[in-house]
């Protein structure tokens, strides 16, 4: 298999055969397009009680996010502005990671201990909050699966080199004098001011 | 010592230990071995990482910054190597820690820290740089110093089993062609890397500058994945998934890619591409005192491979001169780099590095770079940088007209 | 894992942190970013310095040892850089430090440490070793493991400016042949060294692995003197004299002489030749379980220049396997090199290393040096080591007839 | 001049010129041929009184050495037995190192602390314990540098490469079966046993 050419052989004894088990537990991930996804179901409204208990603290009760935490919703139309906002709603290409990063990090201070179910209904009540699903909605993996998210077609490949591979050595500026466009004693001073040792 | 001939040196000094008078450590006896039976450094020493607290609302999932002004040569004091945590430093017991490798596999496997360090093992030199290093300038000089324009960069002595030895170990499926790799911590942090990076360099490392892996760092085990941005060095590494495709989860859709000025983002944009920094002088190291003598040293990378030329400029790029590069200059290595330089009595100056690399890339202006990215890309801001040095020795961060 | 294919790990683990369970680590907020500003080891990790007591009257004047058996790679943590004091860690305050050239110059100065750092500097990897690493070993075996069979040795990045640039700011008077160099500390201790290796790679260091020199290895200030014995690398350097012959002081004709079978004693002999030691498996590092596959791993060095070859042998030195060099291959740095094994069952098998550099020289049997040298020289052993790797996974140091 | 060529040339501005008071101060060494001798002056006797005050404590009262603090006298002859013992008397080839030695590293708590008086008296005591200057003398620097030392002879020029540079690649012990010579398991347990972390 070519996939496989070039590869090591294996060394006999090193490495455990692992069982499906034990597997189990630990592939959590689900992946852009579902796979991965558990059985079970979560509707908006489970969503909403839990997301004010559980999430509403730092994202804000409607997902516009509280202090710098960060915002579940808004952005729409934004990304081709000055002041792009990427968010669940603007900016993610497919709904399944929604479900996949709640359940493996999200609360934030007590991950992982969400069940499926609980996940199910988080992941509708943040799409709900995007508009992505309607008030009275259940979730589970082939509705998961079957949402579109606004920015689908947002991604394109890596494109670069994009810039030019130029070297002058000398008289490179033709004589236009260096003019400063920022300074950043606008901001800071110079050495170590923007930052700290200590906990602010 | 001054820049002035027979001036005064800054700090004076105590006198009572200066000649013609013997200093007092020359008159008794010090502590003697194993007073620290694994030692730290001077009393005196004061670098330190950075982190800036308007950038993330709290410190676990925050970065701090290497003091890239107090570093010498290539290798990065572990202590002092920049830090990225998505939540916080886990505490992984070595002997309850496990990396299962599963999915389009012939064999999946658990191995524990022993098994890992008994397979055929690799070191290598290595610099990893976050992708946002320096992200917070695209717009405009804004940050005081080095440590920020520059300082999530580090490079170390990394050792552990060529990843392309653990996937022997299981074997792979004729579709494998994607893996999905995954922390153990708060985050369970996930990326998707082409089986093709995986089979070429990528290293599961257990060892960094001749010990085991820093806590911040990944302890006991990390990815090394040279060249590609720091992201996909997964910490605290479990699991790893052979799949077909990428999975697109939030830390490669989300974050991770790169915005452009049309509204659409470029994905999976793993090389960090040629770039340096002058790191002396610079606004931490102002030139005090008179002109005269100065020694511009810096560091350059390139995620493509190694660096073959660093030129240094001191009118803003209007003339170049070429660095001398410190031997052995490695792949994906950082590079040090050093000219002299006659620093003229009321000289304003302009100083610039560009690096360039195997591949012919050569380091861009911020004007060549926002024309082909915009402002918005977070990532991958390889821009030539500038610092301004005034008349009276303070270096600015600056942006010029280039 | 252990040799066994499926058989249970060694250290079991936490089964509550063990798959199928989510590790405790992966449920909770670790501490964030710059909780160290300056970072250490994991709490986790015990590797140490040790000294034995029985070599010295005290810990001033002693030794302590760099657990080889716990590196990774060439480059050494500097935590763990083995120690040779003379009158104990001088505690020398920056401000304060002061290095004075004179003797046989034109112009007789002192430099502060800010002086040093601004004049052109140079980075280079390089092991340094005591002279008497192994010296309990001429006589026969009676060492428990590595870290002392041969831990007086450590390789770290060294920065600082070339002896040839401070000597340039100096001037030499025509006659001057020989410099005597001074540490600060309460022995103040001296060593003469020939102006042409001065000329040639020696390095007056003040950085050591990115960050400044340890206390420990000289701080602020040592000298760096590439393949040569580690007492001319003087540490915590006050005095560089220039004059027109050796001084034959204490650490050069008391101390650092070989002393041969007939009662005369070699002077100067300063090149640490051709040396090697396996490092995995050593008595630190057993074998446990059942047979299979072993990385046999270990460190070469060479005073003279580059390792070209390292041969290891299994059985007693009868028959050699050239084992791979991680590359960069530096000269007068560590190499790690690197060969493949398979223990069969209920194997008895004798280890040796035997290390080539770029000059010729080949590391020589004991035989060979006892044969040349006796067994009274104390300094410069660099004999083919063996270990002996019993059934039972234990390893030995023991002599053979060779 | 020779030994200047290829040497860079000089910096402006950086290092300090040192004044000849301030060189004085710490160029305390003397070579083995007597440079570098103060003057001053010191006898046997003065030397016997301060030896016994500073210096028995751990060289003895006959620079015999206590517990494993070294030895100032004894082992002429031993050096090519199987026993030597490098001792002043046996075994420095010089005598102006003695009093160099000792004024930059004696008394080994308290080092610099002797005048140049003391420590030409106690270099003459050292020198009497070792039957190389009668009870009644006094030294200076004259003196010391005509001291002949017994083992002044004893040190020959660096001879390496002094081992053959073979490297045999298989069947090299020609059928000889390995014997050990020493096991290190008489001294020590494998491992780390032969040394600790903590003084002890
Ligand atoms: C204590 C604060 C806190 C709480 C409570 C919290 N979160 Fe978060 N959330 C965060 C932080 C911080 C991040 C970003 C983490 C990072 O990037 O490393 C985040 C990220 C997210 C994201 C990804 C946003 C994006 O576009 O990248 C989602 C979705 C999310 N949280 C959902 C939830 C849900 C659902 C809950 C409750 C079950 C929750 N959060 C509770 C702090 C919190
Ligand atoms: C507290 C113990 C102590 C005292 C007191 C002491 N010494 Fe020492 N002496 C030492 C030690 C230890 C060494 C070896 C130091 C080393 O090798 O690093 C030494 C070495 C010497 C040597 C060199 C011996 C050789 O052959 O290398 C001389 C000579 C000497 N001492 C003379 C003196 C004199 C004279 C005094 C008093 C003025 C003195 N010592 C006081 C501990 C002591
Ligand atoms: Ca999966
Ligand atoms: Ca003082
Ligand atoms: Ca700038
Ligand atoms: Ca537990
Ligand atoms: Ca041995
Ligand atoms: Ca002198
Ligand atoms: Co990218
Ligand atoms: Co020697």
């Amino acid at each position: 298999p070519a996939a496989s050419e070039g590869l090591p052989r294996p060394i006999a004894g090193i490495g455990r055969p692992v069982t499906a088990q034990e597997i189990a537990g630990w592939d959590v991930d689900v992946r852009g397009d579902g796979e991965g996804l558990p059985p079970g179901r979560g509707s908006v409204k489970e969503g909403e009680e839990l997301f004010v208990q559980q999430c509403a603290s730092c994202h804000g009760d409607f997902g516009e996010g509280l202090e710098r935490w960060p915002a579940l919703i808004g952005g729409r139309g934004s990304l081709n502005t000055d002041q792009p906002r990427r968010t669940v709603g603007s900016f993610w290409p497919y709904a399944p990671p929604v479900f996949d990063y709640i359940r493996r990090a999200m609360p934030y201070a007590t991950p992982m201990s969400l069940s499926n179910e609980q996940a199910y209904a988080l992941t509708a009540y943040v799409l709900h909050l995007n508009e992505l699903l309607p008030e009275d909605a259940e979730l589970d993996a082939e509705k998961l699966k079957s949402i579109r998210m606004p920015n689908r077609d947002g991604f394109v490949p890596e494109a670069r080199p994009d810039t030019p591979d130029e070297a002058c050595m000398s008289s490179c500026r033709q004589g236009r004098p260096v003019a400063v466009t920022m300074d950043s004693r606008r901001f800071v001073q110079p050495g170590s001011g923007s930052g700290f040792s200590e906990p602010q | 010592g001054t820049l002035g001939a027979g001036a005064a040196t800054a700090a004076e000094g105590d006198p009572a230990n200066l000649p013609p008078n013997t200093p007092e450590w020359a008159k008794a006896l010090g502590p003697g071995v194993i007073e620290e039976a694994y030692g730290t450094r001077s009393r005196h020493e004061t670098a330190v990482r950075r982190y800036v607290p308007w950038l993330t609302q709290d410190r676990q999932s925050s970065v701090s910054f290497t003091p890239l002004a107090e570093m010498h040569g290539i290798i990065t004091a572990s202590g002092l190597h920049f830090e990225r945590h998505h939540g916080g430093v886990p505490d992984v017991v070595p002997a309850d820690w496990r990396l299962m490798v599963h999915g389009l596999v012939e064999r999946p496997l658990q191995f524990a820290l022993e098994d890992i360090k008994r397979l055929p093992s690799v070191s290598r030199i290595h610099f990893i740089e976050c992708p946002a290093n320096g992200g917070m300038e695209w717009r405009g000089a804004q940050m005081s110093g080095v440590q920020f324009t520059h300082g999530m960069l580090s490079c170390s002595e990394w050792t552990g089993v060529p990843l392309k030895a653990l996937l022997g170990q299981a074997g792979l499926k004729p579709n494998a062609s994607w893996l999905l790799v995954e922390g153990g911590d708060a985050s369970l942090m996930t990326r998707s890397i082409p089986l093709a990076k995986a089979l070429d360099d990528v290293i599961v490392a257990y060892g960094q500058n001749g010990e085991a892996v820093r806590p911040q760092q990944g302890y006991p085990v990390r990815l090394v994945v040279p060249g590609w941005e720091g992201n996909v060095w997964i910490k605290w590494l479990r699991r790893i998934e052979v799949g077909d495709r990428p999975w697109y989860h939030r830390e490669e859709t989300r974050h991770y890619t790169d915005l452009m000025p049309d509204g659409r983002a470029r994905k999976f944009t793993f090389v960090n591409e040629v770039n340096s920094v002058i790191t002396a002088p610079c606004p931490e190291k102002p030139l005090r005192g008179k002109p005269g003598f100065v020694e511009i040293s810096g560091l350059a990378w390139s995620g493509a491979g190694r660096v073959t030329r660093v030129d240094v400029s001191v009118d803003g790029g209007d003339n170049w001169r070429a660095a001398q590069l410190q031997e052995p200059v490695l792949g994906k290595a950082l590079t040090r780099f050093r000219v002299p330089w006659e620093w003229r009595e009321g000289q304003r100056a302009f100083l610039q590095s560009r690096a360039m690399d195997e591949t012919g890339r050569v380091q861009p202006t911020f004007a060549a770079l926002r024309k082909a990215r915009g402002v918005e890309s977070i990532y991958h801001k390889n821009a030539i940088h500038t610092w301004l040095l005034e008349p009276d020795g303070t270096v600015v961060n600056v942006q010029i007209d280039a």
